[in-house]
């Protein structure tokens, strides 16, 4: 026979499990590269319909000459090319992912069984209510849950993710002002914002103007004090926020924006360290969005889905997104819903009514903790974080020292003066100590940050590990000489990739590989 | 209740006298007394796994439009494809489903390689050089392209066929809000855009044409025409394309598409009554530092081995902040891998068969339909999975009594068409037999009888 | 807090992923040891059931005092448990098994479906006929498949392995003799047979009469003839042998051993070399067990479960198992189904109906392929295990030098002699290669045996890439010093262990820890 | 038709080159002519995954018996626990599912260590310090069991007692035709066992006891009185214990058992039509170089790590062969995998909630029927989760009726028991509800009124 290919790695292409992690450690060959001319895996179902020849079904000119060319490989070769990539792959399933504001805590199975039930994964959006009326009802029922956990009054659930949240927030507050024939141009975000938030802004037609952090890491009330005026549609905050402290003056801020004619929008990526315990509507905002993904345990995906409802209080009820599901009563008392859109509605925010699978992860996962379960989510999400912050003060810089909410960011400032070891190399090497690396570099306003995010469904057994290898890393720093630690990982299915190569070179496809 | 967090009361109560509380209370010592909540939230009790799960089958069951118990012929922008229990099985995995945006390349090589074997099929597939890490859904897509067309062109001005999608229609005009771009509908004539054949003089000149391929009707526009338009006008052209017709129709890229977006679902991703989804974008390597979302590239790692990292995250908002084309952090990449493995499974063959069948069963429904005495085309365009046919009902009434006899029989076009009120929207995907198409013409007949 | 204890192997114990292997080497601590006194995973329906004291429950004296000890962990730990250990374990779906005799063939995801759905995986054994026709009309859908494809006339599909099979065979023998009036002690079997054959004979109260193999690998007719009797129960072969060879004279044998008033068992574990291209009834056998598990793809599922239905020929069908489902006619001549145990039974071999999901699996499987893919099954094992012959000849010692069939045994003699690189060393450097081991050492009549049967399943680049590893550890064979390959296996979750210790010191649980 | 060979024509044409031969028929040159089968097999064409399903799905849907369509009463010896879905997933993954028995340790230590944790939790329900690898179900264990039993006592003849499950007996004597064991059954008395208290000058005094923990009829036996009889006989004890059991009442190896088996099928695997299930087994280390199927110990690799390997291995037949003490090689490991996560799920105090939750309400559900006028006790010692009850009528006739009200009503007892067709076992797990219980005892009642 022709010798087939050898592959780009060396080796036959094939089967051959020469990235099993547990057998090495070669590269994974692309899909394409194990591709053979003529293999397949699909089947389709014998439909028994009669055909017509095909240049009767597509008008000339239309049709493409050659097929679209994918990978051609075997059922069989396909599964091992996945199932070697998951071994390739880090997952909350497989230890701690301590990724600060990212609250990648456990994602309990039933949810997934949930997502896979067919009475609804097998509902087409288009239906209409009358045969949807589960999907309706599962809607509200979320919507009315989000509103008690929030303190507001109705919510869309439309948006896919916090940005989407973000942008709907913003298109609602300028709604509102012109509802109201004022025009503003201005939203306040603190410098510690997530990077989403002054996009989003810009997104919704707003200047961004960034407030500073004062020494305590919260909203400098004196700078706020100075940008407040009545050209400033709102202000967007997280609380905690992204250094894992509370806005104390949080009233204060709330009554000085309203003052000015503004909103305040929260953001919601960090609403696991309050759950049960302070509601943003009682904080005096008007807007919140929610990172489903986050505080409500459905799993991230490696980056997706997620889903980001969004919640008013009364007074912006008339302008959310359309349709939105709603309760009304029937003839004969039993509820009955409907799709309505509000009066003077934005419009639409996603193709359909959002990602409804996510939605119904939400809802089981809050149906399984119930009101106190929550509230012992935020205060054990809380108690990890201190346990955390106590136990590595002194082996790291605490840039704020004070208790903080359900993460802290320490920072590795000290020892990088000392020894050159920077937060990515504490990172690359607590990945070889077998747990994901924390948020690094963010918030931005604090050097060499480490964000930690333990989550509450890490036991104290976790943490304890945990501190040990961040312990041992610090020690390490400093008993070895320069470049020791940049030399991590060693282990890991790759070491160091260079990023700066990928951006100069770009190869965005296998196509365009050199 | 849930029993998701470990903690025994021990534990808690050590970790607290370790941090010198006496409580957990005392961990929220700085929320100012006035803002807590003095009660408990207004939620019922937790519950077990058990009843989490009859909870939810109880929606589920109030469900008649489950795709188990009707027949769909549905589709509108979201389709009812084969999904082999290989998909699922793969994009299943844990390792896929609870890890998160691959920060860490070194432990994430497995998302990254899917997602650029991702991006690599939908580049193929749209006929241009790169494509994005995915975006929220169909929609999400459309206004990020306007976005990027409208900073690429430097117009605000945007023609939009009446042919997209109405809802993605809807988004552009709700983000136009925020973006103050200007969104003009062109309108249809039996079924395709007619756009404006004189366009020498306009005020407002377009800085973006999007057009559907096939359109929301299913037919089948000219692009051909569409891209002398923007020659033109100098406007770029978004094309939003049904990834399924690759199988037979020639790629958008080669009828000179700027950018491509369409709805990934069809690749091996659940209806889910509408999400998630997956946005599908590609776009010339010209307009690639505006491209929305993550994108990952190949590179290689200290020892030279080849590597893959997520690349140009000086678009991204976390760098760029304010200045960043796009706010998408968080995106649909589950569904990303998900349609890798689906277009792994179907291959280059497969995809041609895909589109095939769903052609060939769709003249076959199509046919029948229109030699009902009280059915009429709705648009004379030629079609591929769908079409929509004109009844002597209102289509929202037959879709009701459709029902009762087992089908979803399709999505009533509504206000946004004219005279769509007795408009329906038909797909016939690979899956329908020639025993439901026919039981379907049956039913349908006698629906719309009286 | 209390430090919480360090576990055996260094580190704290919890969730610390030190044993992704993705990230490391380290080993999975036991579940015991991420046992924390209180933790729990569990949860259970909410019944509403009145309760009464524990006393009035259990009587006492029975009722125990301490409650088992079992691990006490959150469903996060254990989650993280498991899947970290299935990253420690090598499988068909992440590459090429060529372990011979076992067929591991890729598993169709499709049969994992099937073997899921609730309207299988639901129904209670106990239930009566009239309410599980559809498990009635599969097994009987089996049974039949089963026999055109075996060329016999009734099965029973009770036996759960082949093992079982293979003792369900030798009882029909003893039942068929006794019930003849025929008493006799013997069954032959040539010793290239699997341990199981003469295991079997011995509880089935025969006494294992053992005939040689010739110099082709074959049964020795001569041999065999001295050795034939009246005493003779009967032989058992398989065909293709464990050698992968096909017994040519299986005819001769067959009317020798009938002559004799003998009967002729076939151990259908190499049936997959064979499908529609000779059946087992038409060589003249009587009995026949299959192994589900390896030639209908159903997975072995890391040693079980499997399946091993018996097919028998006509005048042994009234002694078979029961009850056995079959179809009768009813009132309106739709099928109906029924229990119905043979006249002569010789009782039965599996507390229920045998194992019946893995029997759904095989159904599907059969379904899938058809007549004619069943056969291109054989045709495309026999031709890989054929290539693998032809590639290695040279390279590794081929004992019997003639076409083989589904599996071909080597020969590590020549290098072992050469340069004292055994089988095992060959298996062991292996499977850093990323592939799994062949089976050493077996058929026992081959020194220094490596059995490689590919199965259909492995594309010719993975037997390629497979081919290239052999030669490649022969050359490291012939090239590097004596002990140099006995060092491997050295990236694999762990090395080379101590099997003679495991035998020693026995610790067959963890409180038996020294 | 399916698609799992991966060969084109052209490369089985080029392999075939390689090899000298011109067609494929060519690979079967060495099989005689004459045997070889002259037409294709009678079977149906190959089919694509939907067909398949389809198909199979067709047989699922004619089972009324389903647990979504019948609540389910039904035990002996199959049970209607929960299996949550932890249990589904963790055990479903691929690793564990297309592996096979760990014969390379360094490439398994996933299967390996997995099983090394369910024999300690077998051993520790079992209360004797080992237990093996798995065996096929309840009935092949306690045929190994008789085995052993009898190798070890020397003594061919072994009294079972007839609360063993009526399966399992059968299958005892049907394997005893080829080892020969004189199989005795001992009587029940009020639904326990009544051992022969004269057992002084036998012919064939026993080699092994063999007794249920708690029995067919879901009677707690007094395994002091059966270690008697053992103890005065020599004979070796053989408890059949329903594992569940252990949650509240003492280990059979605190009574001072032998040999301990059971059906595993309680934890985490479906009822499944009553296979693939799971065979427990433990015993005494001075029984271990007699344990039938596999067995994993600890040990440590070259570089000293803690490793895991099956061990023992002298015992097995691949060894042994004539003289293996059994011939099990495949067995039920995924079940066995299965069962330690399960276990670990339950956790100690889930096993006791269980076993106090099945005993709750089968008390409830006991109580309720027996004071129906037509419901009387069929025996009446104390019972766990699991009772008999005589009904007016046949109890097969019952269950028939019981269908259509949606219930499955239990197993009838039928001729193994004295006037077994009018007794109705039933079985109470923790998965049913008050609501449950209650319209079952009325449409029981109303059931057996005529
Ligand atoms: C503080 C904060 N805000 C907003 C976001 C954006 O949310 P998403 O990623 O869901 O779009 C994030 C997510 O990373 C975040 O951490
Ligand atoms: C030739 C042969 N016979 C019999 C058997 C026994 O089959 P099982 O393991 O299913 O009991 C095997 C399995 O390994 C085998 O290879």
């Amino acid at each position: 026979m022709t010798e087939p290919a050898v592959s780009a790695d060396g080796g036959a292409p094939g089967g051959k499990a020469n990235s099993a992690p547990l057998l090495g450690r070669a590269a994974e060959p692309t899909l394409f590269e194990l591709s053979h001319p003529g293999r397949r895996a699909w089947s389709f179902r014998t439909s028994g319909i009669p055909e017509v020849p095909i240049d009767q079904l597509v008008p000339e000119g239309h049709r493409r000459e050659e097929p679209v060319p994918l990978a051609e490989v075997s059922e069989r070769d396909l599964v091992a090319h996945f199932t070697r990539l998951s071994h390739r792959q880090f997952s909350v399933d497989l230890g701690a992912y301590p990724l600060g504001s990212c609250t990648m805590k456990y994602n309990p199975k039933v949810c997934d069984t949930v997502a896979g039930l067919p009475g609804l994964a097998g509902v087409h959006p288009g239906a209409p209510a009358s045969l949807t009326q589960g999907w309706l009802a599962l809607l509200v029922e979320l919507e009315e849950t989000l509103c008690e956990i929030t303190g507001m009054a109705a919510a869309t659930l439309q948006p896919a993710a916090g940005a989407a949240g973000e942008l709907t927030g913003l298109l609602l507050m300028r709604a509102w002002h012109e509802a109201r024939g004022s025009v503003r141009h201005k939203v306040i975000i603190p410098d510690s914002a997530h990077g989403t938030n002054p996009a989003s802004v810009t997104l919704g037609g707003y200047e961004v103007i960034t407030v500073p952090s004062d020494d305590r890491g919260c909203v400098d009330m004196e700078a706020l004090a100075t940008v407040l005026d009545e050209d400033v549609a709102g202000i967007m905050l997280t609380n905690p926020n992204t250094l894992g402290l509370f806005e104390e003056d949080i009233a204060a801020i709330a009554t000085a924006v309203h003052e000015v004619g503004g909103l305040l929008y929260y953001d919601g990526a960090n609403l696991n360290a309050i759950l049960g315990v302070v509601r943003p509507g009682d904080m005096g905002f008007d807007i919140v969005h929610m990172n489903l993904h986050k505080t409500f345990a459905t799993p991230h995906g490696g980056g997706g889905p997620g889903a980001g409802p969004v919640a008013v209080s009364e007074r912006l009820v008339p302008f959310l997104p359309g349709p939105r599901a709603v309760r009304v009563e029937s003839a004969d008392q039993s509820p009955v819903y409907e799709w309505m859109t509000p009066p003077q509605s934005i419009g639409r925010m996603h193709t359909w009514h959002g990602n409804a699978l996510v939605l119904a992860r939400a809802l089981a996962y809050i149906v399984a903790n119930g009101g106190d379960g929550l509230r012992q989510i935020a205060e054990t999400a809380v108690l990890n974080a201190n346990w955390i912050r106590q136990r590595l003060t002194g082996t790291y810089d605490v840039p704020f020292d004070r208790p903080c909410m359900h993460e802290v960011v320490l920072s590795v400032r000290t020892i990088k003066q000392a020894h050159g070891v920077r937060a990515l190399d504490v990172a690359k090497r607590l990945l070889e100590e077998g747990f994901h690396a924390p948020t690094v570099y963010f918030p931005l306003i604090v050097d060499e940050a480490l964000m930690i995010e333990p989550t509450e469904t890490e036991s104290p057994q976790t943490l304890e590990a945990l501190a040990q290898s961040l312990e041992r890393i610090a020690h390490e720093a400093n008993s070895h000489e320069e470049g020791w630690m940049a030399e991590f990982p060693h282990e890991t299915p790759v070491r160091r990739v260079d990023e700066a190569r990928a951006a100069r070179t770009l190869v965005p496809t296998f196509d365009a590989r050199g | 209740m849930g029993t998701y967090i470990p903690h025994t009361d021990d534990e808690v109560e050590s970790m607290l006298a370790f941090l010198g509380l006496s409580s957990v209370a005392d961990l929220f010592a700085v929320v100012p007394e006035a803002l807590k909540l003095q009660r408990r939230l207004e939620l019922a009790d937790g519950v077990g796994e058990p009843d989490v799960l009859a909870r939810m089958e109880g929606f589920a069951d109030q469900n008649r439009a489950r795709s188990d118990r009707l027949v769909c012929f549905a589709g509108g922008g979201a389709y009812d494809h084969e999904i082999p229990s290989v998909t699922r099985a793969l994009a299943g995995r844990s390792e896929f489903v609870t890890s998160y945006t691959p920060y860490q390349p070194e432990v994430a090589q497995g998302v990254l390689q899917a997602v650029f074997e991702y991006q690599t099929m939908v580049a193929r597939l749209a006929g241009l050089p790169v494509a994005n890490a995915s975006l929220y859904d169909g929609g999400s897509a459309a206004v990020e392209a306007v976005n990027l067309g409208v900073a690429a062109s430097g117009r605000e001005t945007v023609w939009v066929s009446a042919g997209i999608h109405p809802h993605w229609r809807q988004m552009l005009v709700t983000c136009a809000a925020g973006t103050g771009h200007r969104i003009e509908t062109i309108p249809l004539v039996d079924g395709v855009t007619r756009w404006p054949d004189d366009d020498a003089h306009l005020d407002h000149p377009p800085g973006v044409l999007m057009v559907g391929y096939p359109n929301y009707l299913g037919c089948i526009e000219d692009l051909a025409e569409a891209r002398a338009v923007c020659d033109r006008t100098g406007a770029l052209l978004v094309v939003g394309a049904d990834p399924v017709a690759a199988g037979l129709l020639k790629s958008p890229g080669a009828w000179g598409a700027d950018v491509v977006v369409g709805e990934g679902q069809v690749f091996g991703t659940t209806l889910g009554f509408g999400g998630p989804y997956l946005g599908l974008f590609a776009c010339d390597l010209g307009q690639v530092r505006r491209l929305p979302g993550r994108l990952v590239g190949e590179t290689s790692d200290v020892d030279g081995r080849r590597s893959y990292v997520t690349t140009l995250r000086a678009r991204e908002q976390d760098i760029r902040r304010e200045k960043a084309t796009s706010n998408v952090c968080t995106n649909q990449t589950l569904m990303a891998v998900t349609a890798a493995v689906q277009l792994g499974w179907l291959g280059t063959s497969g995809l041609v068969e895909l589109a095939r069948r769903c052609a060939q069963a769709t003249r076959y429904a199509r046919d029948a339909l229109l030699a009902l005495d009280r059915v009429a085309a709705f648009a004379h365009a030629p079609v591929l999975r769908e079409f929509a046919v004109r009844l002597p009902i209102p289509a929202a009434v037959a879709v009701e009594r459709m029902a009762d006899a087992g089908f979803l029989a399709g999505i009533p076009l509504g206000e946004d068409f004219d005279d769509g009120e007795h408009g329906l929207l038909i797909s016939v995907t690979e899956r329908r037999t020639r025993e439901e198409i026919d039981a379907y013409v049956t039913a349908l007949d006698k629906a719309v009888a009286s």
